[in-house]
């Protein structure tokens, strides 16, 4: 994909869509949720990867929406989708028994090995109250453990949303599994890419740490090693984030999300 | 379409059935993925001054907001505690963190957690086994998470126990008058978790001729003996939707948050949207045509199928 | 309809689709309750010499009997050992009763059993619980059938072990090339056999256009990700059937017991009826004119429902 | 239901399925298969019951056939029917869960408990070969599991096919599941009526034995008990079974199995 590139921030969205983008090259199925992902899916189809099959949570698989959705339960998925399934058949099936190569996931806490916490900040133990009741684990556990690869993007990048320890793991990593039961592994890769307003990090093995792979421009390495829980490893050919191209952000603005519902 | 209501079967009224199916203390579950939320039968639960109930659903939604600050509930088993797109439930959310202005109890799985205690209900098994909860503290949080040997010598799985509702309560496109239900687009867990209560009550956009059902058997999800009432509740799923019917009221959903925000204001949208509105025709008269006409869908028909029919020996004689 | 075949797509001809998936001593799952059952593909198999196989099927139905008999199948893995309605299937009892002309080995299940161990396979279970074993001798019988302890405080559950076939073959009313499989009426357990497969072939009634398919998302019984392979195979469930195209030949089924009951016949049929000819084309020339119309069905439709479709803003502002 | 009695012989098929029928008065749902049970379902719906919902092991449930279905998968019960759902769903959740009042069985052989044989006879433990390799389990062990009740219809009445002892127990009663496991008893009440050429035997009791309730008119007690492989007990009030009406004839012979496939 070549073209002028854009000057839009690192911490925009449209910065952080394009980048999450290119990571559905030459994939075939996704697991898309809602939000940023919607565009990210919606970017890569236009521009990488057209046959890209969209399985969504609600049991749409195939889906060719006409309009962007707004969630993943959204009349537009199932109009003209390939597949409508009942939930067991979508989490049994569809992504316990493998289909799904990657899966975008979001979270309030990533650790090193890129276990999510999306449950609660603070104590939790012995009945207390925490002092954040988050979402919970929705989908995110069964994804985790069973899309080929996972990538999530945060809009953080601090010691808070990337501690040295989660205050619950709501989503293991394959590392996280490992420790639990060396025998109940998991099928999939886990966490392999995160992105946030700062940089790009990697995970190279199913048992590794997280990685600095890429540092988005105008941001230093010593800005994102300081941003970071603990101290955190930088890939030997680290390099600067790819900006987005000026068609992404145009098909982003002009054509995907044209009532800027996740474009502030 | 013409349906003689007076003939036998088991349609009835909202009223009618949350009464005769809902009981203060109940474990009730209403179910619907972002798609067919049962509105129209939990306000009517509200209506009714329900307490102590426990409230099963995947998803809480705006749904388990409105119903946790209206005091129905004790006891929420859940497995996502936002509203699908947009933002936090507040309601939940101060019971939860600062028990204001009570506690509330939470039980929690994942949602494929949620989906297997459904199946296991519906299939009456003791538990349902899955993958996904090794080296997750979900099993720490929730000690009905357990785990069982593999006799076949592989490694412990995770298992969930059954869940089985007194009451599950669905929302769908349409209905015969004994109880057949046939819904289409998102499918959720309604057929599971229906499957796996005592009582099953159904609100419908439609209650059609037995003919209309029966000309397309497979999209029948519920069928009538899993099926307690059916009531004719024409838009039951507002502000969530009805596919081919009527979409999502989206600015609702984000009108939502600063109701939700505020209990005042969340009471005060309680008692005129719910205690004021004597029924379902009501609110959809107060909600009011323009509001009706933002989520009004274009026709999107399928195609028919052919289930054919054999020769009759008379005819073929003939 | 007009459909490019030459698209990109999973789209072959049968013996190809055989030839790539199908090796000796692999387990191949042949499914369809009674309906759908995968004849034609049965046939190329025996054409093509496979070996060894270890057949799975919840019903053997002739169609085992013909594999059987044509050298392919080393062991059987099954619930029920007759021909639906009418009568034993001969060459497995004289294999099994007296190894005649050799022995055949049996795994055995009951039919819940069967489909609960697609359900395992296709849900990447070890295993699967079920109720209605206790104080059978089926678990004697068959020491894959298992127990275990419920840690609810429960009885013990018997549990069957997941069942992955190398392959599963399956029959459907139609596909678009894609892969993407629509099927009605009884539906037995090929979706859980087909998912539990790592490899799936589809013959079909007819491929159709994606908008064929994309019109009735919720008729999807299989999406492309579960199919390896869609081959256009019309009558290709004969002499079973597919609802709405052709009826179920129960003449044939009658014909079948004495042909199964003498071994010469049933060479000399498999020689006639399978080895000699050379696929399902030729198959429907030589069955017929005249026997396709006893079993030629009158049309019977479906509705048509509304998937709806959304306004979209250019055109609301237009 | 009154009117002229037919003198058919209780060992034919007319006499053995309105006998059957009868025990459809009342119930709400049935789990029918093959054979005679088609024609006794069909003639309850017409005379006893129309109101019955027919439900078979292929997942049709509410069917409303057009012609004499010749199978539990036969296309004519689908058309027209209420719903057809797959097997995981027919089994797990409309007969595991407890939807079925009755359930029709046939056997080759039935004990004292009501426990069935369709699976072998002669020796199979330690690789044997059997003399008689029987269907097998199909949905029957389930049926007897998870129905209200069954009913079972035998062709035969003699001490080998009402042996003191099963070759092999395929579906046991609920005195034969309790003694394997007392807490895993099912939930039905197992057979509760066993219908042969002689006499109608019944089970009072979930846990009790078969007793001889009424004998068939020309058939002695003596010749009953002879002919059971067991010393057979008999009903206090044991009186004879009632026999059909001309008019039931009728209905089987020339509305219902008018090619009579079923009816030699």
């Amino acid at each position: 994909m070549t073209g002028p590139l854009s000057d839009v921030p690192p911490a925009s969205t449209e910065f952080l869509a394009t980048v999450a983008a290119r990571e559905l090259e030459g994939k075939q199925r996704v697991f898309a949720g809602v939000g940023l992902p919607t565009l990210a899916v919606d970017l890569a189809v236009r521009t990488l990867n057209p046959d890209l099959e969209l399985v969504y949570e609600s049991g749409v698989c195939g889906a060719r929406p006409e309009a962007m959705a707004e969630g993943i339960a959204d009349s537009v998925l199932v109009s003209g989708a390939a597949a409508v399934v009942p939930m067991p058949v979508l989490f049994g099936y569809v992504l316990q028994r493998g289909h799904v190569d990657v899966g975008f996931l979001g979270a309030a806490q990533v650790d090193r090995y890129g276990s999510l916490n999306t449950s609660f900040i603070g104590s939790w133990r012995d009945g207390a109250r925490p002092d954040v009741r988050l979402p919970g684990a929705g989908g995110a556990v069964e994804v985790m453990a069973n899309a080929g690869e996972v990538v999530v993007v945060l809009r953080r990048h601090d010691p808070g949303a990337l501690p040295d320890r989660l205050d619950f793991c709501t989503s293991p990593s394959p590392v996280a599994a490992r420790a639990a039961d060396p025998r109940a592994v998991p099928r999939g890769f886990g966490l392999r890419t995160l992105i946030t307003p700062k940089a790009v990090l990697r995970r190279r093995d199913r048992f590794g740490e997280l990685e600095v792979a890429s540092v988005h421009p105008g941001v230093s390495l010593e800005e994102v090693r300081a941003s970071t829980g603990w101290d955190v490893a930088v890939s030997p050919d680290v390099v600067e984030t790819r900006r987005p191209r000026v068609e992404d952000v145009r098909l982003l603005r002009e054509e995907i999300d044209i009532v800027r519902l996740y474009l502030r | 379409m013409s349906v003689d209501t007076s003939a036998p079967g088991v349609v009835t009224d909202l009223a009618s059935a949350v009464a005769a199916h809902v009981e203060d203390g109940m474990t009730v579950a209403f179910e619907g993925f972002g798609h067919l939320i049962p509105f129209a039968a939990g306000h009517e639960v509200i209506r009714q001054g329900r307490r102590d109930l426990t409230f099963c659903r995947m998803t809480p939604d705006l749904l388990a907001d409105q119903m946790v600050a209206a005091g129905c509930v004790r006891r929420l088993v859940s497995a996502f505690f936002a509203s699908g797109s947009a933002g936090s439930l507040y309601e939940v959310r101060r019971r939860v963190e600062d028990a204001d202005p009570a506690p509330l109890e939470v039980e929690e799985y994942s949602h494929y957690g949620m989906v297997c205690r459904y199946q296991a209900g519906a299939a009456r098994l003791p538990f349902f086994p899955l993958r996904s909860y090794a080296g997750s503290d979900l099993p720490e949080l929730n000690p009905r998470i357990r785990t069982v040997t593999d006799p076949y010598g592989g490694p412990d799985i995770h298992v969930v126990p059954a869940l089985n509702p007194d009451v599950t309560i669905v929302h769908a496109q349409r209905a015969d008058r004994h109880g057949n239900v046939q819904m289409w687009g998102i499918l959720g867990a309604q057929q599971e978790a229906a499957y796996a209560a005592d009582r099953v009550i159904v609100t419908v956009e439609e209650i059609v001729d037995d003919e209309v059902v029966r000309a397309d058997p497979n999209r029948t999800v519920l069928p009538a003996h899993a099926v307690d009432a059916v009531v004719a509740c024409p838009r039951g799923a507002h502000p969530s939707y009805a596919q081919g019917c009527y979409d999502r009221d989206n600015a609702f959903y984000r009108e939502w948050t600063p109701i939700s925000r505020d209990p005042a204001l969340l009471q005060a949208w309680l008692r005129e949207w719910v205690y004021e509105v004597p029924d379902r025709t009501a609110y959809v008269e107060k909600v009011g045509a323009e509001r009706w006409r933002s989520v009004a869908v274009d026709e999107r028909l399928s195609g028919r199928v052919d289930y054919g029919r054999r020769y009759a020996p008379q005819e073929a004689a003939q």
